[in-house]
């Protein structure tokens, strides 16, 4: 899909802190060991190049301060600056930012490998059924 | 359409040798409710347990809480697409049992929350404290994937809820209410000159444990659509959410959406309630503006003059909320929008993930960071495990007197962003 | 800042990477700019092309001071 | 009985006007001033043990050295409070009367308690540590607020609950805090449809961040006569950064000269800007303050005549309080060069 809205061409890069994406078959995946936040300050620089998010950073009902992972997906293409790319990975920031201050140890830090393995498939169904949707692959 | 709604008051539940309904106590005979659920070959086995008001109980983590009501006649059977066809409903009589339902504990993932407490401070949070639960835990069979998991117990909690409701089939009710809705072209006439107000029901349908049903189908990838009040009230909307117990719309909300019970009460009166408008708030930032754009169409279309918008959950969902806003006042079409926040444990941060100027008028159900110390109780029914780590596995949170200190958003329902719920926040 | 400066009377366009915040701090000519590290410019362009890129834009900046608009609005 | 100690600042400690504002702090036993009508109401259960007043400008050019000053004085009546002003709109006298409130609770964890007109600097920097009661403009409202300032502060001693904004008079706080209502959300969002639709008063329960407008300005007439200023927030300043600008939650602007300059250079200018990666302005500043195209304009008459001077600061997490504060002067000192028109850029 490209930045006008129109389906037309399948390409996106896929920005994720979540193992499972690695071996989900989902392609270009740009993995990063790193916490929701972290990714979210990671993301911010590619959306001032010119990136676009095509997901939501915030997807799904479990808040960026609970679970350990997410997965967004930016346009493949550059184009100039997206407003509302800049204005909603910003409060996504500050969103998570704050949530991460509720506690003196945020809980994403809590789980265990089994909760791990959850949060990991809950954001790959959420991702995958995003895909399948918008129609691209 | 008319759809009359008989009202069953129930004082108590208790287990029986004969499920029958009589002089407000609602029997419950386990063996052949258990083997009705366990038509479904997923479910390995199945137990129950009866909370009740004031009781010293905790029942965590749970996964869906549902109001029991039966079709006592009109077309089609409720829960339409699970227990009942995919038959029209939303006429005819339905009975009710008020007072009470049926709350879902499976501990489908490893992090799941949902607290319901029937006394002390975390009772205050709910109305679900008030009423008599029946907790069905469903044991599944084993190497059982997680979305068929999930969908097991879903429908295990529509079937019990359908299965005492029906105890009440030609009974008396303590008390009925009539709500009728005519047809678009009809009311236009009848009530020209009332302002023409639409609902727009955001449903969250995103992927495991975040998905919504109409009349049986998962609503993802839909364009915006609409659907009678009165459909809905025969639990034409059922959740498949169980993530974010304070703030999920959970299939009671739907079936009681205070919403669209509020508009039918004043539909005639001081407004004209025109339907409601089903709008999905996808993970996708394409579809969520094709959502609220094709939303705004059809109250366009519907001649439209004022709009109630709820969400369903947080982050994400302030995004289609806010553009909901924008484009319905951008077409001259005046919008209200109901929402709770995620202000902080003092209250002092920026609540929403989401803004946008032209939301002048909002209401909100709570702040969900506010923390709370919840007492031991005498009895868990669910998981106990859990308990231990709801706050992600903190043993912190979890007193030397066994009390637990949580956030509000782990208490079922607290910040209902239906406006189910008494609670707003305060500035101070 | 462009929303105060405008305030005692003088016209003030905003170029700016982030439009919304432009938007929401009040800011009455406003401008996209081409990105946050580099609102002015475009490195990927060659000098003499980013020069002409740059001039093209203040160009427009500075028609936008002789417009009569009666509210905020993104040029 | 409690023991308050009043804060006032030289007019109303009753020392002398404006050519007595370098006045240092002096400690003076027993109320002076609006003290005396304010111990009126404390009655018998609160007396102002002592009245410290200082300079406006003093306290302004000195504030750690007075705070320490004051604070010191504050110290051997072990007071159960600290009250300052009301300031109504003085706005030395206003960021004195929180500062001095909010130190004296920071130091000694007592309840403090000053009043301000709401728009006064100070009502916007202390309202999150200082209750600060609402007052008029000037010192026509003094009357007014003396007895609601001794009610509240009689409130605070005793540790009594306290209402919200609207029931008690003061600044709301920031904080939003959970309540029961008798309506359900539901209900209450119908009605607020339903008076939105009349046209009726209504209140939201959750009001958007500020969105803040002023009127357009009128636009040029010629720019081929107009003299144009450029602003950058994007901390464009000479190599050296002479004005010591931060690089986030700046507390100052620079002026700096222009003239006889075609082009900005990495040699002679940087950007100290901490929100956004440095190296492309680095490389050509003009990329953030696009002074070679708006030089070659003006050769080209474009424009009337580019103002030799720019104006600089940082806008990365600055408060808004500060940006407003610096563009207020900025204006003025345009309004003063004769300037028409202005370009701002923000990265």
């Amino acid at each position: 899909m490209n930045r006008k809205g129109v389906n037309s061409v399948a390409v996106f890069r896929c920005i994720t802190n979540n193992p499972m994406i690695l071996n989900s078959g989902i392609p270009q995946v740009e993995y990063h060991e790193t916490d929701v936040l972290s990714l979210f300050r990671l993301i911010q620089p590619e959306i001032d190049k010119g990136y676009a998010l095509l997901s939501h950073p915030l997807t799904g009902s479990i808040r960026p301060d609970i679970t350990p992972y997410k997965t967004v997906l930016l346009s493949a293409q550059k184009a100039k600056a997206d407003q509302q790319s800049l204005q909603l990975i910003d409060r996504a920031i500050r969103y998570a930012e704050d949530l991460y201050s509720l506690r003196e140890k945020p809980l994403y830090l809590m789980w265990d490998d089994q909760a791990k393995k959850d949060f990991q498939y809950v954001d790959l169904s959420i991702i995958r059924q995003a895909m399948e949707v918008e129609q691209i692959r | 359409m008319k759809l009359t709604l008989n009202k069953f008051y129930v004082k108590d539940i208790q287990f029986a040798q004969k499920s029958a309904f009589a002089d407000g106590i609602l029997y419950v005979d386990k063996k052949e409710l258990a083997e009705y659920l366990m038509e479904d070959p997923n479910i390995q086995s199945v137990d129950f347990d009866i909370a009740r008001p004031g009781e010293s109980v905790r029942i965590i983590p749970i996964k869906d809480v549902i109001q029991p009501r039966y079709k006592q006649s009109g077309t089609g059977q409720i829960f339409p697409g699970f227990v009942g066809d995919v038959e029209t409903v939303g006429n005819g009589q339905t009975n009710v049992l008020e007072d009470c339902c049926v709350a879902t504990s499976g501990k489908i993932v490893a992090f799941q929350e949902g607290i319901i407490d029937m006394c002390g401070l975390g009772a205050t949070y709910n109305s679900f404290s008030k009423m008599n639960i029946l907790v069905p835990l469903i044991y599944p069979v084993e190497g059982l994937d997680k979305h068929t998991h999930e969908a097991t117990v879903r429908v295990a909690g529509l079937k019990t809820a359908a299965y005492m409701a029906k105890q009440t089939l030609n009974q008396n009710p303590d008390a009925s209410e009539t709500y009728e809705h005519e047809s678009i072209l009809e009311m236009g006439a009848k009530y020209k000159d009332l302002p023409k107000v639409v609902y727009v029901d955001m449903v969250q349908c995103q992927g495991l444990m975040h998905d919504t049903y109409v009349y049986g189908l998962n609503v993802k990838g839909i364009l915006s659509t609409m659907i009678g009040p009165l459909e809905v009230l025969d639990g034409a909307i059922i959740s498949g959410n169980c993530a974010a117990p304070g703030h999920k719309n959970a299939t009671i909300h739907h079936e009681c959406n205070p919403v669209i019970m509020e508009l039918l009460k004043r539909h005639g009166k001081d407004l004209c309630f025109v339907g409601v408008l089903l709008n999905n708030e996808s993970a996708m930032l394409t579809e969520k503006k094709r959502a609220a754009y094709y939303t705004s169409n059809l109250s366009q279309l519907l001649g439209a003059d004022g709009m109630i918008i709820t969400e369903e959950g947080g982050g994400n969902p302030e995004t289609d909320l806010m553009l909901n806003c924008r484009f319905h006042e951008k077409k001259g079409i005046k919008t209200v929008l109901i929402t709770d926040e995620y202000c902080g444990r003092d209250g002092a941060s920026q609540g929403l993930a989401d803004v946008t100027p032209e939301a002048d008028a909002v209401v909100t159900n709570g702040n969900g960071n506010q923390f709370v110390v919840l007492p031991k109780m005498d009895r868990v029914i669910g998981d106990v495990e859990t308990v231990k780590i709801i706050t992600g596995g903190n043993a912190n949170s979890i007193g030397q007197d066994g009390s637990l200190s949580v956030e509000i958003a782990a208490i079922m329902g607290s910040c209902c962003e239906m406006g189910y719920e008494h609670m707003t926040t305060r500035l101070r | 800042m462009a929303k105060t400066i405008e305030s005692f009377g003088i016209p003030c366009v905003h170029i700016c990477s982030i439009v919304p915040i432009s938007e929401a701090v009040g800011a009455n000519r406003i401008l996209p700019a081409t990105a946050i590290p580099y609102p002015t410019g475009d490195p990927n362009l060659p000098k003499d092309e980013e020069f002409k890129l740059r001039k093209k834009m203040v160009l427009r900046a500075l028609n936008t001071l002789t417009v009569d608009i009666q509210k905020q609005t993104v040029f | 009985m409690k023991k308050i100690v009043h804060y006032l600042n030289q007019f109303y400690g009753q020392l002398g006007g404006e050519e007595k504002a370098d006045l240092k702090p002096i400690l003076k036993e027993g109320p002076v001033g609006p003290g005396m009508a304010l111990a009126e109401v404390l009655g018998q259960e609160a007396a102002i043990a002592a009245t410290v007043i200082c300079g406006d400008n003093y306290f302004a050019d000195h504030q750690d050295e007075a705070l320490a000053e004051i604070l010191d004085m504050i110290a051997p009546y072990e007071p159960d409070m600290v009250i300052a002003g009301p300031g109504f709109n003085a706005g030395r006298y206003g960021l004195a009367c929180g500062a001095v409130c909010s130190a004296a609770k920071e130091k000694f964890h007592i309840p403090v308690l000053t009043a301000l007109y709401p728009e006064n600097p100070g009502a916007e920097m202390y309202h999150k540590p200082v209750y600060i009661l609402k007052t008029a403009i000037s010192a026509t409202g003094m009357r007014k607020i003396i007895p609601v300032m001794g009610k509240f502060a009689l409130k605070l001693l005793k540790g009594e609950e306290v209402g919200f904004p609207e029931e008690e008079g003061y600044i709301p706080q920031g904080y939003r805090v959970n309540v029961h209502t008798v309506q359900n959300g539901a209900e209450r969002g119908v009605d607020m449809l339903v008076k939105k639709l009349r046209g009726e008063h209504f209140v939201t329960e959750l009001p958007m961040p500020v969105f803040d407008r002023v009127p357009p300005a009128p636009p040029v007439k010629d720019l081929t006569k107009a003299k144009i200023a450029m602003v950058t927030s994007g901390g464009i300043v000479p190599k050296g950064n002479p004005d010591h600008i931060e690089s986030a939650n700046a507390s100052r602007y620079g002026i700096y000269d222009i003239t006889g300059l075609d082009d900005l250079t990495g040699d002679a200018f940087m950007t100290v800007h901490g929100g956004y990666d440095p190296v492309y302005a680095t490389e050509d500043p003009d990329r953030v303050l696009p002074l070679d195209a708006m030089r070659q304009i003006e050769k080209e008459g474009g424009i009337g005549e580019l103002y030799n001077y720019y104006y600089a600061t940082v806008g990365n997490t600055t408060a808004v309080s500060s940006a407003k504060k610096f563009a207020t002067e900025i204006a003025q000192d345009m309004l003063r060069k004769g300037i028409q028109a202005a370009i701002l850029t923000s990265n």
